[in-house]
């Protein structure tokens, strides 16, 4: 499978009032076309700061270092005028809030058409039609009546289905969802994931599903990615890190998630408090957590290394068996 | 519903009307949150309430605190209807009714200090309790819910989501309460931070006896720390039963919906299951579908339930089911 | 059940001990950590500061008083014999004792004005904003209404009706400017109402009184602050306004604004009575304005 | 939207009324009255001239004769320039003023929108700065200040520009005056954008307007200047209202036959018909102005709705 | 008021003289602001100007020589004294007090154009004036030796500079007025008077004024005719009305005697100039003595006239027709 998407020690930076903050450290991975890939992580591990970067969508007070090579084109540094080359057509991005991600005083029309003719070369009265097949593609109800309402008169679910129809326009190659479905209900969430699979399917589109929640991740996700302190700490297939978790962090999250079929006496909770990266735990930033330390864990931080010579990743160093409780 | 005696809250046809007043001329029209819900708490039960935005489980944990009065039913905490009395008497009742909020630092006073935040409740519920003894409960509260005590001049900003959860726990907790309504208490935490506060409450309720009303839209969380879960629909309740029976045995199309929707974290199990997804959106409230209101969303809805409201029916050992064809959906479930 | 009040001597000691456990960085010395980093800010608190003491302290320090007539030195420019620094005004007073008199005043007039508006427009505001409904409404339509006078009429007559004392001007300017604080605090309340720590504080028993005390005013200080910096410029304005109107504090004392409005027609024959006061004021609202923006960023909750 | 509009007109009569009471009777009750002048008037002349004038009567009488004097148009004469009536001494004087500030107005607005746009565009860049401070001049230095060094630098030593008066069509007469007036109402619009559009080019439609590859000049025009104007728009209204009325100082410095003078010589004066007459004017300007910023405000910001 | 700022007066063909007249059109610009008037006389805008701001004359005359003309003018700038209340009823009091006012400081370093100081109540130059113009002695007097003097009179009187006589200056907004009121307060200050200065608008000053609502107050009086009964007649005493109120008239400190009045009324009634000036004098002297008011300084006719303008005769009225006058390119 061709890589879409290959991303070699990219670093993010952020400059606060004295100290430097490193949001993301040395985060490398390949994005294989039409592939689901999920990043999983708590506030603060930097999974949301990656793809903005990648984007070139971070802070002011931001910067990202290393490469991100969308075919032969490495998107890091780029500056803005040539990245909306790429931005909205080849890669494109929806983001956790609908209320506040379209702007309020546009009809949803016009922020949809911008796009046709923008990447599209459409001329503004003729990218209407295509407008409204999008919306009818990811289930909106009376596409010609919504289409000329402004956002405020729309339900969540239906505008992040707006977002979800903006983005794929232009059929791009990758789709970055950062908790595109944490702001929603259940039942609206449940749709919205069905959408996700069907028309990345459909289109071929490779997804990044930046989320929180083990349960959305899986339902939808091919492959996956536990981000920990703004480093990767474990990759693999879904079913590897689900029943054979080779990282005490992805073991602790699994044990931390209820699970709605059986009803565990007692969670098994992650000790401790969620790291500051202004102020990261020296060696490998989990060892205040971690139930497996030993002395080389608080000196020196694992590199992230095959499992078992397979495609699998881990950035641990203990060796031994982490199963000493099933995980049916 | 037997033991009468233990049942330290009973709630009787409870209603709670908005009027929305759309500009100065115009006539506000009238948003029902909550109708005719009825149900009871038992003494130690933990009961889950669960339900998508805009069913009215967060104004139900109000009216129950009277922190809202309903317009309609009566509120009986200890067999005494609580429903519209007068503040300075339901002051006396506060000590035994706290409340834990979803935000852990919105719910926090921003200027006070972690001390005075804590001991809040005491000065108005417990004014008895001088400055000294009002300081020693602090404490002892703080060790309670795994706070340094040398902590208590620090700032709310100072902490993190889970340790700032901690200290709401805390201050319910200073006027030693029968019962404590949590509104949310985990959401928005971390998923790490998430197990170790649902494990915090479930100790605190053993150790001081508590009786928990445990709200919430995440259903796998409630299904874990819930005895009994009622499930609530745009204001009314759908269906009600311990969690076990509901999970096995869901009655109510709505309550199959939910459990199908909620993401479970097991692959295998995920790619199997087939979604008996819902059609369409959330109606808006203010003009909600007549009969069952959930029949704009149901596959099964059928005249019936369009032209009447289904009746909240008492079936066996205490579950309560408003559908008209619940019978025959179990049976076709079961083939 | 092994609840709170188990009471034993080992608590008791350790309670006695914690009574000053390290002491929290708040809200506010959190801002005034940020306030500090900010460069232009520290510089025009310490310009503010230097006018403050100089005003003060300054008139003992120079050999003329503010209302002292040299006779024999009217309209005289600056000569440092005679000890007048910065020359001499029609009258032969020195101008650099009347600018420092006129520094003090306008200061004090900023001050107190600012002070009247500040208090009348949160208690106003944090009342409108709080108990809502009808209340709310009757007191914003009051607040509208008198948006809509001409303020400056108002001002005119009161100081026409009482006379030009300073306390006037004070109330007057400051009871005009309560109403955009008024508004502010209003707008800050609604929100904060919704904050569930006023719900926790409820559940807690608490009044409206002691809620609008205890929990809503102190988070006020943030934008009651912010705009506060601002209408001290405007008041200063104002009262330099009302001084080319004639309506200005009583002779002897004096006003930067006065000062002004004599200096400014003779600014070229006689230019020393309009620089000193002019570069003073200016420098004054220069300041402010960039402590102003300073205290903004610094309380601004959004990049905490 | 005419429904709201006649209603917001219906519940302006109540705010005129009160405005013209408050003044009524607050006039009457400052020391000194309109005929008071350097000459004592001799007390029978005084009887005369006060019954021509209707001060003798009660003064609630006095207010209702007033008002059905108003109601009819008639506004009264002045009572310090006796051969005038308030109507023909406002409607001299009004045109010129309304341009004066019209004038002011659009050039303030537009120079103080461009200017705190590219403050907000280059945030903490030198242009920024720069803005930042040239903005504060004219909010620091006093009105009067600015129009006396003005007219002396560029009048009388440059002689770029005529220093004073005023006839139809003498065009440079009024660059100096437009301009010192337009100043501090640009430099407040500047601030104002200047802060509304920072926090516009924050928010999260502004990001995807960016990941959708639309370029800066387009995301500018399209989605961030109508959200960022709303705050700008609200402080339009009392803005114009203000370079109407506040016209005095530049009037006086150069000489121009104006009515800003009257706002504060008539009470001043006492002259009691003029300062009601130019209250009322005064109150309908902002009633009219507020119901306009309102109405914009629905074109803004779509979530507004007048039923 | 014309649609700009300014009245046009032009040539009217019926007039007699008409063919004499060198100018043949007028504009009068109506200019509060006086500085603002003088640039645009300095711009060439104007070519004469009714007034100047004082504080430029010095300025003027250094570069504009010649232009700025200052004359004698028949108006009279004193302070009147409320003598129907104490202790300003006590001749004594108002000795002192207009004794120790060092007139010959005011026109020429307060006000900076030079008015002369006046000690009588009748203008020099007006006309059926003859006689020696009244000069009371202590004008005559060092300034130092008359400040001894008032204070002892105040003393006397119970007033020192430990337990001064407090006393209130009224004044209406002008900043002439306030530099003299300033200068004098603090000659006063020196025999025991505490002087409150009070700053109102000319409306609200002399409603004060009539009412009688002040202790010493600030006041000006310009003829309106040449001749010293308009003055002097400023003194009479009130005359009863219908309704048994006084009407003082412009005779604010209430003044009142017996034998001015009847000096008055003979005036009025005698047809010979010459006795009638004589007893004109007598009462003007015998006014002064009593220091019915306290006369500071006569006024000046201020005016700018540029080089181009021929013609321009200054007079004791101020009255100058532009017939008479010539303009050059």
């Amino acid at each position: 499978m061709t890589n879409v998407l290959v991303v070699d020690d990219l670093d993010v930076t952020f400059a606060l009032h004295q100290a430097e903050v490193k949001a993301v450290s040395d985060l490398s991975f390949s994005l294989a076309a039409g592939e689901t890939m999920a990043v999983v992580g708590e506030s603060g591990s930097g999974k949301s700061q990656a793809f903005l970067a990648i984007m070139g969508l971070l802070a002011r007070n931001g910067r990202a270092a290393g490469r991100a090579m969308l075919g032969e084109v490495d998107l890091i540094g780029m500056p803005g005028d040539r990245l909306d080359a790429y931005r909205g057509k080849d890669i494109a991005m929806i983001f956790q809030d609908p209320m506040t991600s379209l702007n309020p005083s546009l009809k949803v029309r016009t922020q949809l058409a911008e796009v046709l003719v923008r990447h599209q070369g459409f001329a503004p009265d003729k990218a209407g039609r295509a407008v409204i097949e999008m919306l009818e593609r990811v289930g909106i109800p009376e596409p010609v009546k919504r289409a000329s309402a402004y956002p405020h008169e729309l339900s969540g679910g239906m505008r992040q289905r707006v977002m979800i129809a903006m983005a794929l326009l232009c059929r791009p190659k990758i789709l970055i969802a950062d908790e595109p479905t944490t702001a929603l209900d259940v039942t609206v969430q449940a749709q919205m994931l069905e959408l996700f699979k069907t028309l990345t399917d459909e289109f071929g589109t490779a997804l990044v599903l930046i989320t929180h929640d083990l349960g959305v991740v899986a339902g939808v996700a091919d492959r996956m990615m536990v981000m920990y302190g703004g480093r990767c700490v474990e990759t693999g297939t879904v079913d590897e890190l689900f029943y054979d978790p080779r990282h005490p962090y992805t073991l602790g999250l699994l044990h931390s998630t209820p699970h709605v079929a059986k009803r565990a006496q007692r969670l098994d909770p992650i000790q401790g408090l969620p790291p500051s990266l202004e102020r990261l735990p020296s060696g490998c930033a989990f060892h205040p957590r971690c139930a497996f330390r030993f002395e080389t864990c608080f000196a020196e931080r694992p590199q992230l290394l095959p499992v078992d010579g397979g495609a699998r990743g881990r950035a641990c160093w203990y060796q031994g068996s982490l199963k000493h409780e099933e995980v049916a | 519903m037997l033991e009468h005696n233990d049942d330290l809250l009973r709630i009787e046809n409870l209603s709670k009307f908005f009027s929305v007043s759309s500009g100065l001329f115009t006539r506000p029209f009238q948003l029902k949150a909550l109708q005719d819900i009825s149900f009871t708490v038992k003494r130690g039960e933990t009961l889950g309430i669960v339900g998508e935005s805009g069913c009215g489980k967060s104004t139900l944990g109000r009216c129950i605190l009277q922190l809202l009065s309903p317009d309609e039913g009566r509120v009986l905490w200890l067999g005494e209807d609580i429903a519209r009395l007068p503040e300075e008497q339901m002051r006396l009742r506060r000590r035994d009714l706290q409340i834990i909020f979803q935000d852990p630092l919105a719910s926090l006073n921003p200027r006070m200090t972690v001390g005075e935040i804590i001991a809040d409740p005491l000065r108005t519920l417990m004014p008895e309790v001088d400055a000294k003894g009002r300081r020693e409960r602090v404490i002892k509260a703080m060790e309670a819910v795994g706070l340094l005590p040398e902590m208590i001049n620090r700032y709310p900003h100072e902490f993190s989501g889970g340790q700032a959860q901690r200290i709401g726990i805390a201050r319910a907790l200073i006027t030693e309460p029968k019962l404590i309504v949590c509104d949310e208490p985990v959401s928005a935490l971390d998923v790490s931070v998430q197990a170790q506060i649902v494990n915090l409450l479930s100790d605190l309720k053993q150790q001081f006896g508590l009786t928990l009303v445990f709200i919430s839209h995440n259903l796998s969380v409630v299904r874990h720390v819930s005895d009994r879960i009622l499930v609530l629909y745009l204001g009314r309740v759908v269906e009600l039963a311990s969690g076990d029976d509901l999970y096995a045995d869901p009655r109510h199309p709505y309550t199959r919906a939910l459990l199908t929707a909620v993401p479970i974290p097991d692959p295998r199990r995920a790619r199997q299951r087939t979604i008996d997804g819902l059609v369409g959106e959330i109606p808006s409230p203010i003009n909600p579908p007549s009969g069952c209101t959930f029949r704009t969303r149901c596959r099964h809805a059928v005249a019936l339930c369009a032209d009447k409201r289904p009746p909240l029916e008492t079936v066996d050992g205490g579950r309560l089911v408003a559908c008209h064809r619940w019978r025959e959906l179990a049976v076709t479930a079961a083939q | 059940m092994a609840g709170l009040t188990g009471k034993d001597a080992v608590l008791s000691a350790y309670a006695e001990a914690l009574a000053n456990a390290p002491k929290g960085r708040s809200l506010t010395q959190d801002a005034l950590r940020r306030l500090v980093n900010n460069k232009a800010a520290l510089v025009s608190i310490f310009i503010l500061v230097a006018i403050v003491l100089f005003a003060l302290v300054g008139p003992y320090l120079l050999p003329w008083s503010f209302d002292k007539i040299d006779w024999a030195g009217i309209r005289k420019p600056p000569d440092w014999e005679k000890g007048h620094y910065f020359g001499t005004d029609q009258n032969g007073r020195d101008m650099l004792a009347r600018t420092l008199q006129g520094t003090q005043m306008s200061l004090i007039v900023a001050a107190v004005a600012t002070a009247v508006s500040v208090v009348i427009g949160v208690v106003y505001g944090a009342i409108a904003g709080y108990f809502g409904g009808r209340v709310d409404a009757l007191m914003m339509r009051f607040v509208d209404i008198m948006y809509a006078l001409p303020y400056i009429l108002f001002v005119i007559i009161l100081v026409v009706i009482f006379g030009r004392s300073p306390v006037l001007l004070f109330v007057g300017i400051g009871f005009l400017e309560w109403l955009t604080m008024a508004r502010i605090v209003r707008g800050q309340t609604l929100t904060l109402k919704q904050r569930e720590f006023i719900e926790a504080a409820k559940a807690g028993g608490a009044g409206p009184f002691t809620i609008i005390f205890r929990h809503i005013l102190p988070n006020l200080t943030g934008p009651v602050v912010i705009y506060a910096t601002l209408t001290i410029p405007e008041i200063i304005v104002t009262e330099s306004f009302l001084s080319y109107l004639g309506l200005g504090v009583q002779e002897p004392q004096t006003s930067l604004g006065t000062l002004i409005s004599f200096g400014a027609p003779v600014a070229e024959a006689l230019p020393w009575m309009l620089y000193t006061p002019a570069f003073i004021l200016v420098l004054m609202l220069v300041c402010l304005s960039y402590v102003g923006d300073g205290l903004r960023d610094a309380l601004d909750p959004k990049d905490r | 939207m005419l429904g709201y509009a006649l209603r917001r007109v219906l519940s302006a009569i109540p705010i005129v009324f009160i405005t013209i009471a408050v003044c009524f009777f607050i006039l009457r009750l400052a020391p000194g009255g309109p005929f008071d002048g350097e000459r004592a008037l001799p007390p029978d002349v005084l009887r005369n001239l006060r019954e021509y004038y209707n001060l003798d009567k009660p003064l609630p009488l006095q207010f209702v004769d007033y008002i059905l004097g108003v109601l009819r148009g008639d506004f009264g004469p002045s009572m310090v320039m006796r051969d005038f009536s308030v109507a023909r001494l406002i409607s001299i004087g009004l045109p010129f003023t309304l341009m004066l500030g019209f004038a002011a107005f659009a050039i303030g607005t537009a120079a103080g929108l461009i200017a705190g746009a590219l403050a907000a565009f280059y945030q903490n860049k030198w242009p920024d700065y720069l803005l930042v401070f040239v903005v504060l001049i004219p909010l620091v230095i006093p009105n009067f200040l600015m129009a006396n060094l003005a007219q002396l630098v560029f009048g009388v030593y440059l002689r770029w520009l005529p220093v004073g008066g005023y006839q139809p069509g003498a065009i440079l007469n009024l660059v100096m005056p437009v301009l010192i007036l337009s100043m501090p109402h640009g430099a407040r619009v500047a601030r104002l954008t200047r802060g509304s559009m920072i926090e516009v080019l924050g928010t999260n439609y502004v990001r995807t307007a960016r990941s959708k590859g639309l370029g800066t000049r387009l995301i500018l025009a399209r989605h961030a200047i109508k959200p960022a104007l709303i705050p700008v728009v609200s402080y339009l209204g009392p803005g114009l209202s203000y370079l109407l009325t506040g016209s005095l100082v530049v009037e006086q410095v150069f000489a121009l036959p104006g009515i800003g003078k009257y706002f504060i010589t008539a009470a001043l004066n006492r002259d009691y018909g003029l300062v009601l007459g130019t209250t009322i004017l005064y109150v309908f300007i902002i009633l009219a102005l507020n119901l306009l910023v309102d109405i914009v405000y629905a074109w803004l910001d779509p979530k507004v709705r007048y039923r | 008021m014309g649609a700009g700022s300014y009245l046009r007066g032009v040539k009217s063909e019926t007039y007699y003289g008409k063919d004499a007249l060198q100018i043949d059109e007028i504009r009068w610009d109506n200019t509060e602001d006086l500085t603002a008037a003088l640039n645009r006389y300095r711009a060439g805008e104007l070519d004469i100007l009714t007034d100047f701001p004082a504080d430029q004359y010095k300025f003027l005359q250094d570069n504009y020589p010649g232009q700025a003309h200052v004359a004698p003018f028949l108006g009279v700038y004193y302070y009147v004294m409320n003598q129907s209340k104490a202790p300003l009823d006590n001749v004594n009091v108002r000795k002192a007090l207009s004794i120790s006012v060092l007139r010959d400081v005011i026109g020429p370093d307060v006000l900076g154009t030079g008015e002369l100081p006046a000690y009588g109540w009748v203008p020099p130059g007006t006309s059926n004036y003859e006689g020696e113009q009244y000069m009371p002695e202590w004008a005559s007097v060092p300034y130092d030796q008359r400040v001894e003097e008032a204070k002892k009179l105040m003393s006397d009187a119970g007033f020192t500079p430990e337990s001064p006589l407090k006393m209130q200056l009224r004044y209406n907004t002008n900043e002439n007025h306030q530099r003299i009121a300033v200068a004098i307060s603090d000659m006063w200050k020196q025999i025991g008077v505490e002087v409150e200065l009070f700053n109102a608008e000319t409306a609200v000053h002399y409603d004060a004024l009539n009412a009688g609502d002040f202790q010493v107050g600030r006041a000006g009086w310009l003829l309106d005719y040449s001749d010293a009964s308009n003055t002097l007649d400023l003194l009479r005493t009130g005359i009863k009305q219908a309704d048994g109120t006084m009407n003082w008239g412009n005779n604010y400190g209430r003044y009142s005697n017996a034998k001015f009045d009847e000096l008055m009324d003979a005036a009025a009634k005698e047809l010979d100039l010459g006795k009638r000036a004589g007893l004109l004098h007598e009462a003007e002297a015998l006014a002064m003595d009593e220091f019915a008011v306290i006369p500071i300084y006569w006024y000046v006719s201020k005016n700018v006239v540029s080089p181009k303008i021929t013609g321009f005769v200054d007079n004791a009225k101020d009255i100058n027709r532009v017939r008479w006058m010539t303009k050059s390119e």
